[in-house]
């Protein structure tokens, strides 16, 4: 048994947080929290010129061609630096989808360019409160013009292109074409852009053969749900390690607060959390890697796990830090607001939790 | 067991109650609320002042202010069950009289107690009245739950003392005229015993006072800087190197707030989830496990709150209310965070939008980050469940590795 | 505001305290977890002697006349010692049913001889898993013959009388006559008597003018609902004390188990919860004897609150007293025991918080 | 990242599943399910003991007790990979060993770690053959987290030691043949530092075994009185007065069991809540509530499973596993007491119904009691916190009062 990354994939995580502890420090990820741009733009670069972007895309698409495990080790690492680029919206979600289901045409005309850094996409599903489902979906497509209104879109205000789920199946649209207005909004955390987006016979194509929407839909859900998971235990990790370093630091009544039991513990918990949500999201990486039958069962467990993995590692990160935990200053709080965007990205925990009981209920009606 | 006043109570009641209904704020209620509005913040700060101001000015006069002071100090002598009448009737507009909380709930005993009678008769009274408001500066960025961690320094020059250091978290500091300071007056005594409290002029030359930028963006807070500021020995509050047990004074009225409204997000919960719908379009209410978190999460906001009334009946019958008022912010603080964080994801996506309007979506958003300070402000979780476990269990105190050395030998740095 | 219990109260409590110091030590519980006697008869005489039963009864009718402010405080006592004797089910339920529905010939009947100690009464609702619903219940009468099987009765085993939940009413059905089949069935807390019993064309007569007979089970419940808190709260108060006392005596590395936050903190949150549970079954107690149009829901938070505080306390008690907390010679497991019977007389937490959050709803709509 | 074995694992599994296919204790099982069935213990003891020790002998004939052993003592030489691939092939029939698994796993080591080679080729054999079945004297009413504060004497008496005290919570004790004890020889020293041990037979003069009653009404365990029962000094294990060091070999390997399946009672409560209907008819299983309290469990369950494959690949590659496995009981045994305690509730009030049957709801039952005794055995909740909080996270150890003050002069009494 080798459930465990390869030395290479180690040596590409290594590569990737060399390469963000430079061009990726909190210094980088305020300037967007600030204002000062919707995204970063040297970074994204950066990423695209290491190959970062492509890594699994296939060679003949401009990209590395190498596998979702690779992918999987980066996604970790810009989950870490808290990396402020459309990186899930245009790899975990658009890429992810015009290979699952785009033409040869549409992954020639959009593939080289996600992997070049040249060109942003965004999956346009969320139309209002609640988790989405085949029959809350009112955005209808007539004759190719797509009509209606996604609430919510991440990085959609700095797309290029958006794959838009309508009830006639999920359609590619220029987002600078005719027929689209869409204006920023401001999440929880605005390190990563969001914005709503009104279609109005907006010319749209369809994407690949238009095979069945939803079932489409729920296949890049899991996958991205995988990738995600990666991102929330590499934030989930270095939460616990800043509240380790700041109770190792910091001195109360003559000793530093590390050695009070109430703080001890307290990131002890962290650390079975972070742990347990790091081996539930190897697992959702093998089945990811492997197309395998249990890759719903797995990235369901792998989403609920690093949730609360990472809402938990955050939330008491601030609770170690006291009062400085509460200040702009200090960076808890980018990774509290970053654990609960991520909490709400791909649908709610409640959404995951049933779909992972729904899995487990097959498989044993199965066994 | 009943909810009734006693006699002297209820004619205390129908007394407040004519002077409110003749003297009813509503005006000063709007300006306050169009006050909120104002994005800038020393202009929001001046047009909260004024019409916090006018309505403690118009109390005062009426005999209403600070009740439980002495009448020769701007109070009523009032008993604390007529204290919470008169809570309970102002009701609402209490709001108005926000700013002055600290400086008449925490200063104004301290200063009371340890004061000069010309003192107190000089800035009592306008303290009570509202013309002059204080705040109080103990937190620093070493000393936080240890507080007494202090490294603000005060050297004795003359029949002054210098200040130099820093407080952080004072509430008001850009918009006080007084404020009381503890500082440190001996470095080579033990923790607890080198330090001293003052009261000072907060336009005093070398005091600087910036806000504090929180997690949310907002500045609630203030840093204040002190370079050179030179305070007369007369103002000094208890003898030198007694500071600690004055500030136990200060502190023991900070937790001395009876039947105070705890926030904890279930009143704004209840009405989210009696409004905001499901991905099947059912009512988040209807939901079994909205149901269960919520039910758990009102018997246990119900518990604080009749918690309250069993301390109130306590200061009925004279008595001094038990121990269980230290569980309320305990008990508050953490389940508003879960609350609001739960709020978020009966939402979906779109649970992730940032808002600050007054719908319950909207202060529950707001609760997010506001629950972070309330479970560290006035003592973390950690620290009242140490105070719950040592005065009210009678457990042991933490093993005290800094009880007796010199201030100055205790390490300040853990690696 | 006087939001406590009166002077004479708090004396009835501390005679019940005394009362019960001597007469039901653990060595009297113990002797009917072991097996010795279905109930510790002695002691119910001795209830009965110092009108304790009866407390709550109309002087017309043999009781003490008090009310149920009185019975609160007896209650609270109960609970905290364990008393293995059929109270609830003969008091808060049986005769709070006669007191509620019964016929002044009925009341004349029964509620003296409850008062005496002479009579034991229980109600037969549950029929099976789950909590019994109107729809639920099968048992039958037919021209005042009954037959059904109610498969666990609290004191079944020992009672006298039982009221039975029929689908045609309430029942009083004397448990020595005919029709009358019932085998004791061991329960979590062996110190009370339970029983299955099956009624084959056993006499009944109709409780009363036969009114809605749910809307009855649902007032008594509610009224059970406040005392049992009390039991709950007497129960969750000595495991705290216990714990408490433990971590004093208790030296682990050279100082009490008491001085290290672990088991600080741990005590901290029982007593927390404690309090909160106990101003909740006073505000319960205030309906109860007002008889308050907030009944319902004071009585519902009260069972919430009493539930989760009394299960915490006894659980986390094991906990402080380590190794020995699972012997059975301390007696920590009698509370966890007793905390896990009461979380389930009377209907499942779930059915309480259901309760509590539809009677919330009623009083905003009202407002 | 797959889970493919090495050409060599391949090799030995099919070696280990060809093996077993040939020697299937399909019998044993059957008499192994019918010893449990016995009500009095000692029967129910001898029975167990006759089918374990059929197995035991027949796989050591095969070269397949131990593996991880020497040759010479009985093992095999094995890798521990090996050892795990055999745990997975052996499956359920690894229940048969069961009364060898302290003997084997943690007294074994300390013998072939700290006895003579004499002593070693005398005891280690039998002990892996399960002819002589052996067990582990470590706690004392006095010494639970603390288990250095022992205070069962070890007194020097010509080439013997006398030795009296009392152990407790010693699994097996009744059935064993040899035991190894942990003794104080020196209470003028330290705690950790006046601690020797020694290994003896359990049939010595002296030696009293009483079971002990678990608040289940069940009894695992003993409590061992020992009454100036002699132990020669060759019998001492490591130095005189080194017993802690000793201890710590002995402890590691309790730690050390990879992959070793922890109930957490989630497969049993999927099973109950796809059976047991609520009251309204459904199946638990689709009430929104305990879908999500089981979505949570599961995925802790989960976690735990891929925790421990993530060891076994350390294993494989012959890396020593991480610290990442001291998660474990942290994890299984309050998460086990939430769902059995939530498993009651959700059969209304039937649920308080006393069973130990075999099905889901009658496992869940027993769990109630199991859960309180997993969270103590082998380190509270609390020990365990530390630990990872100490040995993983590098944070500062608790504050030791006792640690150099000679063991006589400890407290023993808090007040």
């Amino acid at each position: 048994m080798n459930f465990d990354f390869s030395d290479e994939q180690k040596q590409l995580r290594d590569e990737a947080r060399r390469f963000l502890s430079e061009n990726c420090t909190p210094k980088h990820v305020r300037a967007i929290l600030e204002g000062r741009g919707t995204y970063d733009r040297a970074l994204w670069k950066g990423l695209a010129d290491l190959g970062l972007i492509g890594v699994a895309i296939p060679e003949e698409f401009g990209g590395a061609g190498a596998g979702r495990l690779e992918l999987c080790v980066v996604a970790e690492e810009l989950g870490r630096a808290l990396a402020p680029v459309p990186y899930s919206s245009t790899v975990y979600l658009a890429a992810e989808l015009l290979m699952l289901a785009g033409t040869d045409a549409q992954k020639k005309a959009w593939l080289p360019k996600i992997a070049a850094g040249e060109a942003i996409g965004a999956l346009a599903l969320v139309e209002g409160v609640g988790d989405p489902t085949p029959r809350s979906i009112m955005t209808a497509a007539v004759n190719g013009k797509i009509s209606g209104t996604k609430t919510l879109v991440a990085d959609g205000g700095i797309a290029d292109f958006a794959i838009v789920v309508a009830r006639e199946g999920l359609f590619i649209v220029d987002l600078n074409g005719a027929g689209v207005t869409r204006e920023n909004v401001e999440t929880v955390d605005p390190t990563r852009n969001h914005a709503r987006i009104v279609f109005d016979n907006a010319p749209g194509e369809a994407l690949g053969a238009g095979a069945d929407a939803w079932s489409l839909v729920d296949k890049v859900l899991d996958r991205a749900a995988v990738l995600v998971a990666f991102e929330q235990i590499g934030g989930a990790d270095r939460a616990l390690e800043m509240g380790r370093d700041y109770a190792l630091d910091r001195i109360a009544f003559g000793r530093p607060i590390g050695s009070f039991q109430a703080v001890k513990h307290m990131l002890a918990d962290m650390y079975v959390a972070a742990t347990l949500a790091r081996s539930n999201a190897y697992y959702g990486a093998w089945a990811l890697s492997t197309d395998a039958g249990e890759l719903a069962e797995a990235a369901a467990n792998a989403r609920v796990s690093a949730t609360q993995a990472y809402q938990l590692c955050a939330k008491n990160n601030n609770q170690v830090h006291g009062g400085m935990g509460f200040t702009w200053e200090f960076d808890c709080h980018l990774y509290y607001r970053r654990s609960n965007l991520l909490a709400l990205t791909l649908g709610s925990l409640t959404m995951w939790e049933n779909r992972l009981i729904d899995e487990m209920r097959k498989r044993n009606a199965a066994a | 067991m009943n909810f009734d006043d006693t006699p002297q109570e209820a004619e205390f009641r129908a007394l407040a109650r004519k002077w409110i209904e003749a003297n009813r704020p509503d005006d000063l209620m709007r300006d306050l609320a169009a006050a909120e509005e104002i994005k800038d913040r020393d202009q929001r700060t001046a047009a909260l002042l004024r019409a916090a101001k006018a309505w403690q000015k118009k109390k005062a006069d009426g005999g209403f202010a600070c009740l439980t002071w002495p009448k020769d100090y701007g109070g009523r002598s009032a008993t604390p069950i007529q204290r919470v009448i008169w809570d309970q009737e102002e009701g609402k507009y209490g709001a108005l009289s926000g700013p002055f909380a600290i400086g008449q709930g925490m200063c104004g005993p301290t200063v009371m107690a340890y004061a000069t009678e010309e003192q107190k008769r000089r800035y009592l009274p306008p303290l009570a009245s509202g013309e002059e408001v204080w705040c109080q500066m103990f937190s620093e960025p070493a000393g936080g739950s240890d507080l007494a961690g202090l490294r603000t320094r005060a050297e004795k020059d003359g029949d002054d003392w210098i200040i130099n250091g820093q407080k952080i978290w004072t509430t008001g500091a850009h918009f006080c005229d007084y404020g009381i300071l503890i500082t440190r007056t001996d470095p080579t005594l033990p923790k607890h015993k080198g330090l001293t409290m003052f009261f000072l002029d907060m336009k005093s030359p070398g005091v600087e006072v910036r806000p504090i930028k929180q997690a949310s963006g907002h500045s609630g807070f203030n840093e204040v800087y002190f370079t050179n500021v030179r305070i007369p020995d007369v103002q000094r509050l208890g003898k030198v190197n007694d500071g600690w047990n004055v500030s136990l004074t200060t502190l023991m009225n900070e937790r001395f707030s009876i039947g105070a409204r705890l926030a904890t997000g279930v009143p704004e919960f209840f009405d989210f989830a009696s409004s905001v719908k499901m991905a099947d379009g059912s009512l988040a209410i209807d939901d079994k496990a909205v149901r269960e978190n919520l039910a758990t999460w009102a018997a246990r906001a119900n518990g604080l709150k009749y918690t309250a009334w069993r301390a109130i009946s306590s200061l009925s019958r004279g008595e001094r209310p038990g121990p269980e008022n230290s569980i309320g912010k305990l008990v508050a603080a953490p389940m508003m965070q879960d609350i609001a964080m739960y709020a978020l994801e009966l939402q979906g996506q779109m649970g992730a939008v940032a808002r600050d309007d007054a719908s319950p979506a909207g202060k529950l958003y707001q609760m997010l980050y506001g629950a972070i300070g309330m479970r560290i402000a006035g003592g973390t979780d950690e620290v009242m469940r140490n105070i719950i476990a040592e005065r009210v269990l009678g457990l042991p105190g933490d093993i005290r590795v800094d009880k007796d050395a010199p201030f100055n030998q205790i390490p300040t740095k853990g690696r």
